[in-house]
């Protein structure tokens, strides 16, 4: 039985949708085709690959890409596989060379991806007309690959909308951690983790605005964490960033409703907002004059007071302006996904900043933290839950009703809404549905 | 002037240090290291230092607290079922032994079982002991272990090395 | 090519079967679905839930599933799935709680399976004219579950037969077992053994009352059994249990011959009956006082001559009344099972007859055993074997026309025929081609 | 007064007995237990007992006997292809010695790889040698071992840890 | 979407090949079936069975088989495969035995695969007329088996061509390396080593011929040891042969441009011929004294001067008649390939010849050594690269135009042209879109 | 009459052995082999030689240069990324000294886990080091390296055991 455009619409209903969803092994090769194939997904940062030559290579829907820098002003996204025989060209994470060269037969490339030298020479291939230069002794590009103020994303699909477009509202989170720069730059910095999950992409997805599941899944380390802080605020201490940083995982519920959830089109979402689990971090008074002397203290002022919690690039990133660091999702297969975490530097800023930022990535994302282990958990067992039949539906049912336009031209709702997850799935139909490739 | 300890001496140390952990004595583990004792597993190799990089773990007295505290826990999801462990240390060396502060830095090497729910992962790598002279025993001031696959992607780990 | 009744029956001769039946993966999915969806599957015995609140978490059909006591008199099996999001909610194999509670959201529910508990309020579900209580907040329930005399089956499909009627003869097995304690009750005690093999599920289940096999695979441990008792013997002791349980398994062919088989509707079966290999264990006098103070001599005489050796309740269960033993089932793929080892308390017994069944289990279902490695090791080079194309077929043609009517209602053979797997495939191919539920 | 014996003579007796498996010098090994002495592989963590819990393996000389001559039979398919293994012994600790009765408990961590037909599976557990003094050596009263995943669902095992 | 002849063609065009040959499983299974299951497959020597009751198993296409010696003259290719219940009969890779007994219940067979023993009596089966000899009671024989001159080759179709002309030219490779056996005769020695390569079985019979990598693949062992080559010529000693084995490696691409390549039908090939990479290993005067004695110094010259690389026929198997060594391929997954490596002694040359074979081997074909992991990485990037989606083609175009016949009724160009992956792939598409067996 | 070494110093010199590989000090590590030192892995058990059987390694120091030369070279593939290893040794027995040449025979048991590319490989053996005595320390004349699973279908094995 194939996926038809009916079949595959009737998995989504606006209050649940279909455990197979989570569970279907062609529904997942389906996904990487027609929404990882179709929509903008996150490659890297410009300040990954800040030379000419400099290079960074990563996965485009399980595929090997490659982001070279070829100039000051120009960069390249190519699929990472030598014109010659299909080797992957580059195997390092990133680097820096002034030529790509191909380990198997010593094929070299320019950073612009046009063959420089063919081992054996190129009368070999003049019979076809072809020499150094024609198209298919290149690197190929990937379709489309565009940057939003530094963050590189592409899409395998040549008629996607513009990146800027496509973010929509979202694109504001990324504009905040920016201007939280005295200087408005960002470089990537500190290193990256990465966490292996034995369970599908989505759960991850989900969780990011999952405003009920802190205080519960969490309360371990958090509880540990506000004892800690009590008896050090009674022996008259002040508390420490590690406690500022687990402990609001413990906030109540009404907290986290508060925070509120704001979704837009193609199953975009933030939590938060004027306030989240940031909030409370203790200022550091030299990054605000630093800050201060760039914006003036209004426009300051207007950027530290915004506090989104996550926001959703989806289906494939997600960042927190307020301690400038991102999470990447890279699918593996329909129960396998590997989480990566990147802590920015903001440039102009004393050092404390990026320090809070890896501390808090240690803490939260690291395979050895506190929190992580207990999210993993649980999509560990939404995986194993959901191999059972007896129910068909997941709900997404939750203030199903209570949903109120925002001035961004999206939806708004109180935290514990399931209003995120339905968006995402309204999106996730239209990608899988969609029988052009206009999934953006 | 203090001699430096006896190889046995300090094997028996490592020895019992990693037999608290498997054994789950977590308050005799924890008194093994000084107040500002730090527990470290870098997330690369070579890595200089745990402020300006990532790190798998990096725990003052404080964390290791939080983590103490958590371990009971019974809404703790991710050690329910319990995760077990089991340490083998070797290739114990002493580095260096600093007469006047009886400052130990020893070098070992172990394989670490991580075991929960029928799965079961092996760990390896190189410990870095700095261990302060106490009595006829040692206290932890430090404790760095590279992980052999430091920089792969990794499931949960739930137990110290 | 799909799997149409016709094809599927055409996998089925009445004296043999084709390979593809045990190699498979579609087939094996299939099987899940119509044996495992069909049948009555055994989940686990009354004892191990004997409070209120007392849970145990186990697989049906591959499906997460748990058994909980409400009362006295009642206990439910629920798919193990939370109603909210779908995660399993109990992790652990077993406990007691007061509540259920899913760890991810906090969501609670009782015992009788109705939700207790929303995080973040119900009013979030009104809009839908949901609240606590509605069947889609709650546990969901598997289709029927029931019990014979404490052993609980349940069937994924509503109209199964009545269990009683399901197990025809093999029930007197189980009756056997129990009438074993003085008190006529049993206690699963003494823990459980679960044994890893890298095969097909069948290829045990046939094993069980293959009478042809034991003095050939086993002849290593039982004639150094043999060996140890004959010198014992010699000295003038008498034989130890260990040696006693070991050293019938290298009886000759014909001692197995005269065992004889008997086989039932569903594909159920048993060997011995008369005799076994168990027959010749030393008594215990204590027991059997008990015993006939219990029943009187004649029918204790009647009880404990009855001496089935492995009675197989098609596709999931087959006990040994004689030393109280049970081994459950778990298909994992075509080519890889799990097989659990359970014990009993005859209640009202000494402690020897526990502690023989324990020896018995830790000298043949152990997986560091001194015989069922061997077994393991047969159907390792059946599933290889039969990766060969040379010949489509797997016979089962012994003493075909050798089966004679029983006064059970089913047929019997003399020990080396092929009627129980003749009659396992008749079950199989009834199972895999009926189009409606009524698999039973 | 009987003096407790050297860490390094308990070490080397405990490597001799890793090495007589993994060269499978089965009579010599056996000759390594006293004639009530037991090997025991529990089921389960802290079990208390083998006579009323099911354990992986519950041994004394008479089954040890079945399995040594098991081991040499040319018609015991899950030993043709013949499983190998290695024993690695660490973490060697004197728990405790009875002057009196000149009996050791030896707690030792282990890592055993076993090899057969192509599949390796890696073990690792603790190890409880209960020894009595004999000469220079010693016997085995008891050999106690904890896998730390002794509860999982484990494939054939076949040599002794 | 089913492979249907046509959409199979399309694969393969002149010059390039869809990258989906290498990756896709559904391809792979297809392959076992056309390919596999049609061309000869190299199954053993007949040195590896000397005496009657020899016996070597191994695989074919995936499946379990059994090369059994009956007597001087006959031996036998079975499934390895019992005719009771299926178990693979012989476990161990190779031995001597009698009789062939099958563990799980005893049955013995003849070294003429005859039934000669069954557990239980033989009465069992009177009622269908079968008894032992009856054919379903026997091992059952692969269809075709024959040997050229020792090397025994299998096919799975009936109908294949006999098996010298299948070879063509390439027999003149198994020749020479038998020629150069003073007494015109082979014996497997020295042991077998088994690589585990995690990529496409296709990959490694390319680069068996494609004479443009070594020099850059191979470079760091092949560099280092032209360096101490140097240096132990300058201190005026000879050069090892671990010099003379690894310094050529690191030839000029014209070098390898004047081995040249040879192609021929079924997709068979050798590389070199009048000079390669092992022609200047230096000479054995002992041993061509005594092939001189066998032969004269006229065809002596003419044996020794045949200098052929590689020599590939298609799909299973390659050989250096220079250092007598063959590999044989066994595929396992779409990428997962194991790669086999055996030697032969050149009965009645002096023991020197054979060492130096398997010091050839410890340095280019074991798991550890210095020249092969740099191929198997090569491969692991291809299979890596190859899923990237950007280009379907993978190029065989170089000299797609320079192609000559040669006198062998073959194809020669340069050694450095594509011909041979191009000739590999007309064989390809011929196997897979035969609807007859006759693929050879 | 020259004593035989004590169990310490040789067990330490094992460390040091293994740790030099594993911090990839190749030229330290070759220089521990006398001039006709070897290194070999056997590819069967028991194997009576190496020159008439293949191996999986066997290497004298010229064999030893060119991988020691090749290990840094940039273009090596199969080492960029670059493959990392832990040894953990163990089990360290003298089997014999002979106090005229002064040369120990000592049986050892290991595990290694080789990391590369996201892919940790464990292997575990049993290693005979034949050790000349020099001065304070020892200088390996062979070291052969049993692996349990030697005759598995192995991928690329890069780092010496
Ligand atoms: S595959 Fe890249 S150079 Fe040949
Ligand atoms: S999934 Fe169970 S409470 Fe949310
Ligand atoms: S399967 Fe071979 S004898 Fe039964
Ligand atoms: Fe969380
Ligand atoms: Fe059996
Ligand atoms: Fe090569």
């Amino acid at each position: 039985m194939t996926w038809s455009s009916e079949r595959l619409s009737s998995l989504v209903r606006h209050d649940a949708v279909d455990r197979q969803v989570y569970t279907d092994p062609e529904l997942f090769a389906l996904e990487m085709e027609r929404i990882w194939g179709r929509a903008w997904v996150y490659i890297g940062h410009e300040s990954q690959i800040p030379e000419p030559g400099s290079f960074f290579t990563t996965e485009l829907a399980r595929q090997p890409v490659l982001l070279v820098r070829q100039d000051k002003d120009t960069y390249h996204l190519f699929f990472n596989r030598c014109a010659h025989k299909g080797a992957k060209v580059v195997e390092l994470e990133s680097g820096r060379a002034p030529m790509l060269r191909c380990g198997y037969h010593g094929w070299t490339y320019r950073t612009d991806g046009v063959c420089h030298h063919i081992t054996g020479g190129d009368a070999a291939y003049r019979a076809l007309g072809l020499d150094k230069g024609s198209p298919c002794m290149n690197l190929s590009t990937v379709p489309r690959a565009e940057s939003y103020r530094g963050f590189v994303f592409a899409s395998l699909t040549p008629d996607a909308p513009d990146l800027a477009t496509w973010l929509g509202p979202t694109a504001a989170s990324i504009d905040n951690m920016i201007d939280r720069s005295p200087e408005g730059r960002l470089e990537v910095a500190g290193g990256a983790l990465r966490y292996h999950h034995d369970s599908n992409w989505k759960f991850f997805m989900e969780n990011l605005n999952d405003m009920m599941h802190a205080m519960i899944a969490h309360e371990s380390s958090a509880h540990a964490a506000r004892q800690l802080g009590k008896k050090m605020l009674a022996r008259g201490g002040a508390l420490p960033p590690e406690i500022q940083i687990l402990a609001p995982f413990a906030e109540d519920p009404d907290f986290f409703e508060k925070m509120g959830v704001h979704a837009f089109a193609n199953g975009h979402s933030y939590s938060g907002g004027k306030t989240s689990i940031h909030a409370s971090y203790s200022g550091i008074p030299e990054y605000e004059a630093a800050l201060e002397r760039a914006h003036g203290k209004e426009r300051m002022d207007e950027i530290l007071s915004l506090n989104r919690h996550n926001t959703v690039v989806y289906p494939s990133f997600t960042c927190k302006g307020a301690i400038q660091t991102i999470r990447v999702v890279k699918p593996v297969a329909v129960d396998e996904t590997i989480i990566e975490s990147w802590t920015f530097r903001l440039v102009g800023a004393p050092d404390e900043l990026l320090q809070r930022s890896i501390l808090y990535c240690n803490l939260i994302n690291s395979s050895a933290n506190l929190v992580g282990p207990d999210d993993r958990e649980a999509y560990h067992r939404l995986q194993q839950g959901l191999q059972a039949q007896g129910e068909r539906w997941v709900s997404n049912a939750r203030y199903v009703d209570a949903e109120e336009p925002n001035e961004e031209g999206g939806r708004s709702a109180t935290g514990s809404s399931d209003m995120v997850f339905r968006n995402q799935f309204e999106a996730w139909r239209r990608y899988m549905t969609a029988d052009t490739a206009s999934g953006g | 002037m203090a001699m430096a300890p006896a190889l046995q001496d300090l094997e028996q140390f490592l020895f019992h240090e990693a037999r608290l952990i498997d054994e789950k004595r977590w308050d005799e583990w924890g008194a093994l290291f000084t107040e500002d004792g730090e527990y470290w597993v870098p997330a690369t190799r070579g890595q200089p230092d745990a402020k300006n990089h990532v790190s798998l773990m990096y725990e003052t007295a404080l964390l290791r607290d939080v983590r103490l505290k958590r371990y009971p826990h019974p809404n703790a999801m991710s050690l329910q079922p319990v995760p077990y462990s089991v340490h083998v240390i070797s290739n114990v060396m002493l580095d260096s032994f600093d007469a006047a502060t009886r400052i130990s830095v020893v070098n070992s090497r172990f394989i670490m079982l991580e075991y929960r729910r029928n799965e079961q992962q092996t760990y390896g790598g190189a410990t870095t002991h700095v261990l302060e002279t106490e009595g006829e025993s040692f206290r932890i001031r430090m404790k760095k272990v590279e992980l052999v696959n430091c920089d792969a992607v990794l499931p949960s780990i739930q137990i110290y090395f």
